[in-house]
């Protein structure tokens, strides 16, 4: 096990930074009181943040493992916890328990593969843990092509690290798109699963064959993506997705989060695609 | 009284289905043993004549699953006994189901025998129960047969019945009864007759093994919000488990409150609570309080009535009147 | 040593248009009643859900007191006469409970009436007072 | 989270007094979510709201809380300032640290720690404020006056005047009210129909002015700017329209023994009647209580006497629907009953008399053409007891009189006895007093004049019995400055008996939804600041009905109502009040509880359409609050079991909040 | 093996209460059986079964997990758990001693629920042999044996004597602990009353139910059956079943804003609530079909397939007696479980 010590008592934390990303996400830094990081985490791994008195969600680590000083969240505001969250003020503290989950097979089935990470929306937050990784451990994989979509130029999440970093890193491939013409945007218009498709189309087989997938998103982007990168022939065996279910003890016991006999907060939240389909259909 | 035989409910259902007048019938499934009768829906008479049962144990009421069945399409026969027809009226008046797609057939009732009595009497391993007019015998796995009097083991409710009149039907088999001149506050009398520490005694220990199974709750006719006050989280007084005796008196007052002049006292609560707290003795307590400050009311007695809880006179008890009446 | 005297906890609800406003009047003719009482203002006295009530017992309070106008005389015509019958019944029922009947009140203070609330409350006080400690209606939780 | 301000008021002396605001401020300050706090002497005064504002931009605060005097005194005003900085007005609230607490309290330390816990119930409930927005509703520009006396006259005029349409309605046959009644007026003594007179005419020439007379208010609905208003036009069996008023059917009737009201059945009139030579209308009315016509159907008298033919015997009660935009409630004050005074022997002797009749016994055109004389032998009076305070300012008798001072009866007291001396110098006049209170312009001087000029005898003591020997009556009472029982042979005996307001005022108020005081005597929203209207949005209070009033008091609180009046219609909308009702259709079940509970049918039902389970679509039955008719009174939160039904500004989390920090 | 007649049975139960907490099945008014705290001269009830399973005791309806103090910005974390004592509940049957196996499986596995385990490592379960199974009973479903449980201590108690045989280290200190009230005994009067209870067994009405059907990696063989559809029609979606259930586990945590801070506590839930999976991004149970075939499939299938097989029913029946309407687990394996229930 990880740094877990009681699992059900979380740590006092302090949010030292928060960044507003869009209109309705924000990313919060997140340090212990002795300005550590509250946690070694796994790209993909959650965490349940809380304040007491208001409640406990459990969000998806947006940093990566490799950033040594601090751990961010991405959060959108949904609920009563994330409304709180966002009108957090710097020095507020919080409690932080985790992480939590499986996180996504970066040192074991990843590694050597060319990535394709798709987002759309607040999905690209679990991903850029694993983007950051990646390109911190440059060597130990392929070429890198993320496309990430959003329903407009201000919903992207992460915008300046996308265009300051990303686009900035010649190993990388960076595919941005909007779902509507926009003023002031002269990238891809149209929805993720057919912008996938395009950018995907243009491999070779050969590149094809060792691309791994890394998907998340809205089920609706989600299904059609799957179903347009099935046409160009990937396997399922080759997409990778992170669910995030209405967990609430982040352990395994509390009951509610199994999709069949597996807990998405213990067994997940990232299921390889053939993995998910072995699921019954409540999800 | 006539006894009402099931064959007698298959033959009516047959042919209201045959002639088109309903498309499903809700009614009572027979179970594992004598007893564990439970409410299902039949589509067609092969169905019923398969499972159906109506007898000593098919005490639920119904009324409350038009709520849900009403919705759906087509038309549902729906067997109403006497106490049963008190909620379906209390149900219309509230707008909460389609009359429209309901046939009521109102049948009587000469009361609902309750399995733990049985239990208690007898103990472990029923095998059999079988019902004769005066007794009820019962065969078991240690003793034998054993002959009880129906009278012992008649429901508390039954006991305590209100009504043998059906209030509502669209046909009614068999003759209709009277409402009758019921006992049913004489627990209530009885409990006010106690000192106030008594009294206190009394419901802490009862409401002390309250579960918050919420049974009582979902099978109340009268409770058919869409969502309760006690699972909303914007409430401000959600809670799951009673963590102490202030949540447990909180959620059943509250929970009496909310039926208060709504309640039919048709007893499913207390008969579906499986720490067997007596639940009704609540809803009595509002019920004979609003017989005796606002004139006598019985919730479903006909449609649309007013409940006293909404409604008022100038002249009403004031609150500091209603709670000193035993002073004296 | 100086022996700390009990001071019960009263939550005493005020319709806006009568009681609030005998409230205000004891205050203007400096009429003194206990600081214990705390008044919570809302717009008539059939704005008082039962469960407010409970909740102030739960949260600690030893007394809750409800004033409205005279019946008759409700700002929004009814509103009290709802409130007579709805607290006619819980507080028989909280009595029917063995719950001390004297820590629930509910009184008709008109706007002119601030004698008449200022005398209310030292009444009420006092009566809450010599019962003690609510202890049959508490959460030990809110008292940690 | 908000970003909450925290402002304590010293009031001067007021709050700081008995409070140590400092304390409350810093320990409001430490409050999750306060971000600012302070405190200062006059948070109302231009430069505290300026304190406010600036600390509203600079904090970027969200909301505020302000610990103060009573919300009934400055709430608007705070709101308005919030408002002024950009932030909604609802998100302020009051913490009364100085009517409920400074103000009773006199330990400072007490003081301080109750304001601390009012401070932090303010601020749990502004945690879970939201800003309101308010609707709009239009303005009928017209307006009721009911009640035709002096003050509903006065209103009415000004409000016509003014451009704006009014109707009065008066339930006796003519206007004029208790004014016309009168002979002269303190403390001038011109004479009330003079001066009465022309206005009444005025009223029926005005062409912006209906009068309703012989007609009473039915129903009423609705809401400021927008009441409906049911007015029964009780039937006076004689065709307004056609009616002369040439009085010759009143002379005509056989029915010579109907007791005369207007003079206080002191001589009688016939079942036709127009009660005095300048009513207005002035129009018959069928008393039908004495029509032998009306009773017995043989008769007709009036009938075939008029040549106007205005008589019409099938006449029935008439219901007129009208809209308005303000009420004016002007019913007006009687004298009480003198049943329960038998100490007096009213009802014994026909020579105790109240001074309303003593009023018309001195009236031109009163039952004896204003000849001074005994009722009872009609013999002229020669020792008159006047007795003052009867009924009035009877603390220790509340059952048969009232609490309060009537006001006027030392002042009309002071002028019978001033006219009878003038009248009839031969006549000795005593006057027994508890006070004499004469706090009005000119009234002292004229008091002094009644005792000097023309020496009417005042004796300060209360008068115990007066018993009728022969034709005689034996006064009783007590001088309490010479400390001596005083036993005096009077020929009358003159009752000041105190004034109550008038009995349909009450079933009026309930009707009205406006509060009335334990006297029944209508409250005033604020008893300085707001004295002519009632709490209730849209109605005012002209005259005697909010309280004891002179003439000259009367006609300026009538004008005021009328100003109010006009400020009201004069705007084209209204914004409502924000704080109504709301119901939650997810959690609405359709049951129609809260319905049956709204006193302002603001609730209907609609069957709308829900998305279910498995994309499926549900219809289901849910309330709807009409915004503009809810007055938010909440009944109907209670009522709804689910909770479905929540209150805007006064929401069950807020109240839970309230309850939960007061209880800390 | 031990003895101690049933005529010393209160030295014996005074001498446990001298270790240890001690709590026995007491007979209630109205034939409620519930376990209470031993106190002198209490008498044990003979009854089959607690209306409330041994569960309560090892993971409570509500319990305080620990409280928060703020102010300002800051937060304190305090956990404010009391010292676990030593407690001893005697007369265990069969069933519930089972459904600990299968608590243990949920709460210590990794990450172990610290709580739970306080709980189980402070209390000895004394076990006691059913000699009287009822017509609801159907634990030999699941392969349990009625006639010989085993918790740390098993008991029998036959006409005249109770009999003790430690099974556990727990139980052979506490065992040891009580030889002043006990005797060394043969095991004859045990057998004889195992053999007896066999044959009862073999008479139950529920005796033929067989659970083979179901079992580890049998997902997708029931999760599409169109027969929950109608099992779970007349379901009120109450918690009766989950609640009185000694296996049920699901649990919630919240909050409760006390007067000083926030107490965080958990307490039991029901998958059978509407509002169990809700969250803000929506309910993946949508309808009671969903919630209730989630149960019996967690019972009879999820569970197995993460433990080995082992069924998390332990049949004791208790929401056979209790449904209110007596829908439950036995009537789902027949309509579900094709030829071997018919």
């Amino acid at each position: 096990m990880t740094n877990v010590k009681e699992p059900l008592i979380p740590t006092v934390c302090v949010i030292t930074d928060i960044r507003q990303d869009t209109p309705d996400v924000k990313t919060f830094r997140v340090l212990t009181l002795d300005g550590k990081k509250p946690f070694i985490h796994k790209p993909g791994q959650c965490a349940m943040l809380s304040m007491p008195g208001v409640g406990e969600a459990l969000f998806s680590i947006t940093s990566s493992p490799t950033n040594t000083e601090y751990v961010e969240f991405s959060i959108k505001k949904c609920g009563c916890v994330t409304s709180w969250l966002h009108a957090a003020e710097v020095g507020q503290q919080i409690t932080v328990r985790g992480p939590y989950g499986n996180g996504f097979p970066v040192e074991t089935e990843f590694k050597g593969q060319d990535m394709l990470f798709i987002a759309g929306g607040i999905g690209l937050a679990p991903v850029r843990s694993v983007i950051n990784y990646v390109r911190d451990n440059r060597a130990n994989y392929g070429k890198v092509d993320i496309v990430y979509g959003s329903r407009s130029k201000d919903d992207l999440v992460f915008y300046k690290e996308i265009i300051d970093e990303w686009k900035n890193d010649p190993t990388v491939n960076v595919h941005l798109t909007i779902d509507r013409e926009q003023e002031g945007w002269d990238g891809h218009v149209g929805f993720v699963p057919n912008f996938v498709k395009e950018v995907a189309e243009k491999f070779d087989e050969d590149k094809k064959a060792k691309t791994t997938a890394v998907l998340c998103g809205p089920p609706i982007m989600i299904k059609f993506t799957l179903q347009g990168l099935g046409e160009i022939g990937f396997n399922k065996e080759q997409i990778y997705t992170t669910l995030e279910l209405r967990m609430k003890c982040g352990i395994g016991k509390c009951g509610r989060c199994n999709v069949g006999s597996k807990y998405v907060c213990k067994d997940g939240p990232v299921f390889r695609m053939d993995q998910l389909d072995a699921l019954p259909d409540e999800y | 009284m006539q006894k009402i035989t099931r064959e007698a409910l298959i033959e009516k259902a047959a042919a209201l289905l045959s002639e088109g007048k309903v498309d499903r019938v809700l009614g009572w499934k027979s179970g594992e043993f004598s007893y564990d009768v439970t409410p299902a829906i039949f589509n067609n008479v092969e169905e019923m004549q398969k499972d159906f049962v109506y007898g000593d144990f098919s005490g639920a009421n119904f009324s409350k699953y038009l709520v849900k069945e009403t919705k759906k399409d087509g038309k549902v026969l729906i067997f109403l006994k006497p106490c049963d027809t008190y909620s379906f009226n209390q149900l219309l008046t509230e707008h909460r189901f389609d009359r429209e797609k309901v046939y009521a057939v109102g049948i009587p009732c000469d009361g609902m025998i309750d399995e733990n009595k049985i239990k208690q009497a007898v103990g472990d391993g029923i095998l059999s129960i079988v019902s004769e007019s005066e007794t009820v015998k019962v065969e078991t796995l240690y003793d034998g047969v054993k002959e009880l009097n129906r009278a012992d083991v008649f429901s508390e409710r039954c006991l305590n019945c209100k009504s043998k009149k059906h209030v509502a039907y669209d046909e009614l088999i068999g003759e209709d009864g009277l409402v009758l001149d019921s006992n049913r506050f004489d627990e209530v009398a009885k409990l006010e007759k106690m000192t106030a520490d008594e009294r206190f005694a009394f419901w802490q220990n009862e409401l002390s093994r309250c579960i918050r199974c919420n049974a009582c709750r979902d099978i109340c006719p009268a409770c058919t919000c869409e969502k309760c006050v006690f699972d909303n989280p914007n409430s401000g007084v959600e809670n799951k488990a009673a963590a102490n005796s202030f949540e447990e008196k909180m959620f059943h007052i509250i929970r009496a409150f909310h039926v208060a002049g709504r309640c039919t006292d048709c007893g499913e609560c207390s008969r579906v609570c499986p720490q067997h707290i007596p639940l009704h003795l609540l809803n009595r307590k509002f019920i004979k309080d609003i017989n005796t400050f606002y004139g006598d009311y019985q919730a479903g007695a006909e449609v649309g009535s007013r409940a006293p809880l909404v409604n008022y006179t100038k002249e009403d008890i004031e609150p500091s009147e209603a709670v000193n009446r035993g002073d004296e | 040593m100086q022996v700390n005297e009990y001071k019960p906890k009263i939550v005493a609800f005020c319709c806006n248009w009568c009681s609030y406003a005998g409230a205000d009047l004891a205050g203007s003719n400096r009429l003194a009643y206990p600081a214990e009482v705390k008044v919570i203002r809302v717009p008539c006295s059939c704005r008082v859900n039962p469960m407010f009530i409970l909740r102030a017992f739960q949260r600690g309070a030893d007394g809750v007191i409800l004033c409205g106008c005279h019946p008759g005389d409700c700002h929004y015509t009814s509103g009290n006469y709802y409130t007579r019958r709805r607290m006619a019944l819980l507080f028989s029922m909280l009595e029917y409970l063995g719950i001390e009947k004297e820590r629930t009140r509910v009184e008709w203070v008109s706007a002119a009436e601030g004698a008449k609330f200022a005398a209310t409350m030292n009444d009420f006080v006092a009566t809450v007072k010599s019962l003690g400690e609510n202890k049959r209606l508490e959460d030990l939780r809110c008292k940690r | 989270m908000q970003r909450i301000g925290v402002f304590v008021c010293w009031c001067g002396s007021n709050i700081a007094g008995t409070v140590d605001v400092q304390a409350v401020s810093d320990a409001l300050g430490k409050e999750p979510g306060v971000v600012f706090s302070t405190n200062y002497q006059y948070m109302c005064s231009q430069a505290g709201q300026d304190m406010i504002k600036q600390a509203i931009k600079e904090h970027n605060l969200t909301g505020i809380v302000i610990c103060s005097c009573s919300p009934r005194m400055h709430e608007a005003t705070f709101r308005k300032t919030a408002a002024a900085a950009g932030i909604n007005p609802y998100m302020v609230e009051i913490a009364n640290i100085r009517e409920q607490c400074s103000w009773i309290h006199k330990d400072m330390k007490e003081g301080t720690e109750k304001a601390i816990v009012l401070g932090r119930t303010a601020i749990a409930k502004v945690h879970l404020n939201t800003p309101l927005v308010p609707g709009e509703s239009p303005v009928t520009k017209r307006a009721l006056v009911i009640g035709g006396g002096i003050a509903g006259i006065q209103t009415a005029l000004d409000i016509a005047d003014a451009g704006f349409y009014v109707d009065i309605v008066e339930k006796k046959p003519t206007i004029g009210g208790k004014m016309a009644q009168l002979d002269k007026t303190f403390p001038t003594l011109d004479c009330a129909a003079c001066i009465l007179t022309p206005k009444m005419v005025d009223v029926a020439q005005h062409e912006r002015i209906r009068i309703f007379s012989y007609s009473e208010v039915e129903h009423v609905s609705g809401f400021v700017g927008n009441f409906d208003v049911t007015i029964k036009k009780k039937a006076r069996y004689v065709k307004e329209d056609v009616c002369t008023g040439c009085g010759l059917c009143t002379e005509k009737c056989p029915q010579k023994k109907v007791p005369n009201e207007f003079n206080l059945g002191m001589d009688n009139r016939r079942a036709i009647y127009i009660p005095f030579a300048q009513a207005v209308p002035k129009v018959a009315t069928i008393d039908a209580d004495y029509c032998t016509m009306l009773k017995t159907g043989k008769c007709g008298v009036c009938s075939k006497v008029c040549t106007a033919k205005a008589i019409d015997y099938t006449q029935k009660d008439e219901f007129i629907e009208e809209k308005y935009g303000a009420i004016v409630a002007a019913t007006g004050f009687n004298p009480i009953s003198m049943d329960k005074f038998d100490e007096f022997a009213y009802s014994q002797s026909k020579d105790v008399i109240t001074s309303l009749e003593f009023e018309r016994l001195m009236n031109a055109a009163g039952p004896t053409a204003g000849k001074l004389v005994r009722p009872s032998d009609g013999v002229h009076p020669h020792k008159i007891v006047f007795v003052q305070c009867v009924g009035s300012r009877c603390a220790a008798c509340a059952e048969k009189g009232k609490e309060y001072c009537s006001k006027i009866c030392c002042m009309y007291t002071a002028k019978h006895a001033m006219l009878t001396r003038d009248k009839y110098p031969d006549t000795d006049v005593t006057v027994f007093y508890i006070d004499v209170r004469t706090p009005g312009k000119q009234f002292d001087e004229f008091y002094r004049r009644a005792v000097e000029e023309y020496g009417v005898h005042y004796i300060k003591g209360m008068v115990g019995k007066v018993s009728p020997e022969g034709n005689k009556l034996i006064v009783q009472g007590s001088d309490l400055i010479a400390n001596k029982q005083l036993k005096i042979e009077a020929d009358l005996v003159v009752l000041a008996a105190a004034i109550e307001p008038d009995k349909s005022a009450r079933p009026l108020a309930t009707m009205l939804t406006a509060s009335m005081d334990t006297n029944d005597f209508f409250t005033e929203a604020h008893p300085k600041l707001r004295p002519v209207e009632s709490p209730t949005a849209g109605i005012f209070l002209s005259g005697a009905c909010q309280g004891p009033k002179d003439i000259p008091e009367t006609v300026s609180q009538a004008g005021a109502a009328a100003a109010k009046v006009i400020g009201l219609l004069s705007k084209d909308k209204l914004t409502g009040n924000p704080c109504v009702a709301h119901s939650d259709e997810m959690m609405c079940n359709g049951c129609s509880t809260c319905e049956k509970v709204c006193p302002y049918g603001a609730i209907t039902y609609q069957d709308k359409e829900f998305r279910g389970p498995n994309r499926t679509t549900l219809i289901r039955r849910v309330a709807q609050v009409n915004e503009a008719v809810c007055q938010g009174c909440g009944c109907c939160t209670v009522a709804c079991p689910s909770g479905a039904m929540d209150l805007k500004g006064f929401a069950s989390k807020q109240i839970m909040a309230e309850v939960d920090a007061i209880c800390k | 093996m031990r003895k101690c007649s049933l005529s010393n049975s209160t030295a014996l139960f005074n001498k446990i209460a001298e270790n240890a907490t001690l709590y026995i099945p007491v007979d209630l008014e109205k034939g409620r059986v519930a376990y209470k705290k031993y106190a002198d001269g209490m008498k044990m009830s003979d009854a089959l079964k607690t209306d409330r399973s041994a569960k309560d005791f090892f993971f409570p309806q509500t319990e305080n997990l620990m409280e928060f103090k703020t102010e300002g910005k800051s937060i304190e974390i305090i956990d404010n758990r009391s010292e676990a004592e030593d407690f001893v509940v005697f007369g265990v049957r069969a069933c519930d001693v089972k459904s600990l196996e299968v608590l243990d499986k949920v709460f210590l596995a990794e990450p172990v629920d610290s709580y739970y385990k306080n709980r189980r490592e402070h209390g000895v379960i004394v076990s006691m042999a059913c000699t009287r199974p009822t017509e609801t009973c159907f634990c030999g479903t699941f392969g349990i044996d009625a006639s010989a449980p085993k918790g740390d201590i098993e008991c029998y108690k036959t006409d005249d004597a109770f009999y003790f045989n430690a099974v556990t280290e727990k139980g052979e200190a506490l065992l040891a602990k009580l030889d002043g009230v006990t005797e060394s005994s043969d095991e004859k009067a045990v057998n004889e009353q195992k053999e007896q209870i066999k044959k009862v067994l073999d008479k139950l009405p529920l005796k033929d139910l067989k659970a083979d059907e179901f079992g580890a990696d049998k997902t997708d063989k029931f999760f599409n059956s169109p027969e929950w559809k109608n099992l779970s029609e007349a379901c009120l979606g109450c918690g009766t079943c989950t609640f009185v259930c000694p296996t049920c586990q699901c649990y919630d945590i919240k909050d409760f804003k006390t007067n000083k801070g926030v107490q965080r506590f958990r307490c039991w839930d029901s998958c059978m609530y509407s509002d169990f999976t809700k969250m803000s991004a929506g309910q993946p149970r949508l309808t009671q079909m969903e919630r209730f075939r989630q149960r019996f499939m967690h019972k009879l299938v999820y569970f197995p397939t993460n433990n080995d097989g082992m069924f998390s029913c332990v049949g004791c029946g208790r929401c056979v007696a209790k449904c209110p309407i007596s829908m439950n687990i036995v009537k789902v394996m027949k309509t579900l479980g094709g030829k071997n229930n018919d």
